[in-house]
């Protein structure tokens, strides 16, 4: 038995991207956002987009260049208080914005990947995050049916992955990406460092190669993935 | 173990393609894994933590940590990974497996799944075989094509308590290959010598013949 | 800042557990089980147990020896399939058994951990896992509500750990530990190695030790974790 | 900053105490840390994914992928962990967290806390703040008493969307400290040089005095 290489070239991989497809970009911040998939997705133009990502970016960075070039139609985020631009396409109506609290979308998210129809939680009853969602009763406690997310592809940056798609991440640029990987159709990871089949620990593997379908090394780390100075 | 058993296992071996992501039920399904190439690509999963599983070990070359669902020692090979049981089922009810093979008490005429309980004799729970058979991308059995009594297990409905309904694509007998279809079981191929009236003569429902001819099978891999 | 020893001896974090507590165990088989902690459970004697494991190991070992005790009076499980003992002991109502889908029970003990209420699932539906159980629909799909599941305490094998109670598992060791070490009110981990803070590489970490409250290292392996003879 | 604030800072501080693990939402609640002593016995969590959180770093030393959830560089002490977003928000439901301190627009006598949206103004989202103040085992606030037109910050009732409900337990202020009680706000101690008078004048419902004398606080970290 030998592992399949399901290494690619980054264009053809995000080629598979659809209009109005549905996709999840993992990262908090700088920390584990996809640039240059994410640059990748710009120059490929598929418009009218769903993006899911926990927070926007800032101004000229990630997925900013996507609201910049007109490609996103809806956001389901968390906190987009780093990305003015992001803010003002809100007001404006050129973007619809969905408000998640930042667990629930984590948790949203993950049920996709778990094959889970939703979870049932008491987070944000009493507040306008209530407003519009099913309850369903626990011994007697009201809950919110919080429905799993998933999504046509995922978009992830890890540190390091083998070609079979086994991958690990460093630091605080893990967050979103393990879960994204577990709940798209199509999951395109882009890594600093591919290595061959058992370059992984299989006690190091962070997110299992089953879900990953193509992965690509990074040919260099854009100034985009740098420390931001402020 | 009979020859037949052992070319129906061999048979279902070729059911495998490349690259695919498959789950082998405790008993004989597991034997599967002897019948593939030593360099066949393809990414065994179990449920109790594992991708990537390799051949079986004796308790002398055994890593104490290192088991398959059934309680054998496995091995790794090149890029497996360990994770734990949500995970492990997440990628079982999420779609991840492209291919389980169970064992069977009963099948249906409309791929209804008995495996796990016989009230009164034997109930040991259900592990993880419901969620194998209601969520793997494609459900297929090893079975002998009747119990020890010679009573049929491929029936019109099941008796037995389900472990999933509607589930089953394929079985694989020591008699025949049957599919299950909208029109009920479909005989795809018998055993070399096993006439095909026999088989129907072993199957507690209809059974369909194809329009075809009626291929052997025979042990060997197939490629 | 300097994270806090919880380091301690087994019988005194062991006498903790009172008659009538819900105690999970980790383990899948021999790989995981905290054999040193059940005997210490055996030792301490509190009974009417309800336990909480994927299985009940083999006769004469692992909880096998909480059942041949008197000390179990309920046990949630997915299958006794290597212990007739235990099947006995159901069979003639000495035990009341509780039998999840495999995954569901680790759902279910993961949304314990996760302050979750419930999952949503379909699976089990048609089949008489399904009798009892309360029914949403989603989007016009029916769901079964698997509840949470949360114990008092929680036992736990880790291959490593630090004295804050950071916890690393090694092969199919993992299987229900990381789980359950989230989803008890009292977490107890026994590990093979037990190391000083900064020990356990930050990325390495597989149970964050905020969720553990106790870490114990063994002092030998007794017989029952070796490889079994059959 | 003022000295007031300052002194507010170094005595919400004081709250936290050995063993403690505590989230420090964004804001004046993350200048806490620099007001513990370097050898204090105490976990740090970030929603974005880890415990243990050292010193705050310069962009000269930063490591690029090591921020907490306002985005400044942080560092590691020995036994930090990360984790994903799911992990890091199951330690905050589940009650792993004894503490919280965040930031308020608007804190009711009822503990009703809101922090996220100014309708028509400001509404970035409401990220973590919800589950951690619905859900930590005691929530404390900073934040300046009035608001810069001079409004009081602590409310009969709030008047902006809620992050979540009766969940604040004690106000830190430039002022005073204050803690919710069944009773409404009960001052416990006042800024050195201001009166309760003046307090009292300050805050948008009513103020209940101690039994006990009202001490003064003060900057100094006081173990």
């Amino acid at each position: 038995m030998r592992l399949p290489d399901k290494s690619c070239k980054i264009a053809s991989a995000i080629a598979k991207i659809k209009p109005g497809d549905r996709v999840m970009i993992g990262g908090f911040g700088v920390p584990g956002t996809p640039m240059t998939l994410i640059q990748a997705l710009v120059d490929h133009g598929a418009d009218n987009l769903t993006i899911i990502k926990n927070d926007a970016n800032e101004p000229g960075m990630g997925i900013d260049h996507l609201l910049q070039s007109g490609q996103v139609s809806r956001l389901i985020t968390t906190h987009l208080g780093l990305n003015t631009h992001a803010i003002s396409l809100m007001n404006t109506g050129q973007i619809e914005v969905e408000f998640n609290a930042q667990g629930i979308l984590a948790e949203r998210i993950r049920a996709g990947g778990a094959g889970i129809g939703a979870v049932l939680s008491d987070i944000g009853i009493g507040t306008e995050l209530a407003v519009g969602k099913q309850v369903v009763e626990i011994a007697g406690k009201p809950h919110l049916v919080e429905t799993a997310l998933r999504a046509d592809v995922a978009l992830i940056h890890a540190d390091r992955a083998d070609i079979f798609g086994n991958l690990a991440y460093v630091a605080t640029a893990q967050n979103f990406n393990p879960l994204m990987a577990m709940a798209a159709d199509c999951v395109i990871a882009e890594t600093e460092t591919l290595l061959p089949l058992g370059g992984l620990a299989a006690n190091a593997v962070h997110t299992a190669g089953v879900f990953v379908d193509h992965v690509a090394e990074l040919a260099e780390l854009s100034k985009e993935y740098a420390v931001v100075q402020r | 173990m009979s020859s037949a058993k052992e070319r129906m296992i061999a048979r279902a071996a070729r059911e495998i393609t490349p690259g695919m992501v498959v789950n082998l039920g405790i008993g004989l399904p597991t034997q599967v894994v002897n019948h593939l190439p030593r360099d066949f690509p393809v990414c065994l999963h179990t449920e109790n933590g594992m991708t990537g599983i390799g051949p079986t070990l004796t308790p002398d070359q055994a890593d104490r940590n290192l088991i398959d669902a059934g309680g054998s020692y496995v091995s790794t090979v090149p890029g497996s990974a360990f994770f734990d049981s949500a995970t492990s089922f997440a990628m079982v009810r999420s779609g991840r497996l492209d291919l389980t093979m169970l064992g069977a008490f009963e099948v249906s005429a409309s791929g209804d799944l008995a495996n796990w309980k016989i009230p009164g004799k034997f109930s040991p729970g259900v592990g993880g075989g419901v969620e194998l058979a209601q969520k793997a991308r494609r459900v297929v059995v090893l079975t002998t094509h009747t119990d020890r009594a010679g009573n049929p297990k491929l029936k019109e409905t099941c008796s037995l308590p389900l472990t999933a309904r509607a589930c089953v694509a394929r079985i694989f007998t020591d008699m025949a290959v049957i599919d299950v279809t909208p029109r009920g079981f479909v005989l795809v191929e018998t055993l070399g010598g096993i006439s095909a009236a026999e088989v129907a003569e072993a199957t507690g429902a209809p059974l369909l013949l194809p329009d075809t001819d009626l291929p052997e099978f025979e042990a060997r891999h197939g490629r």
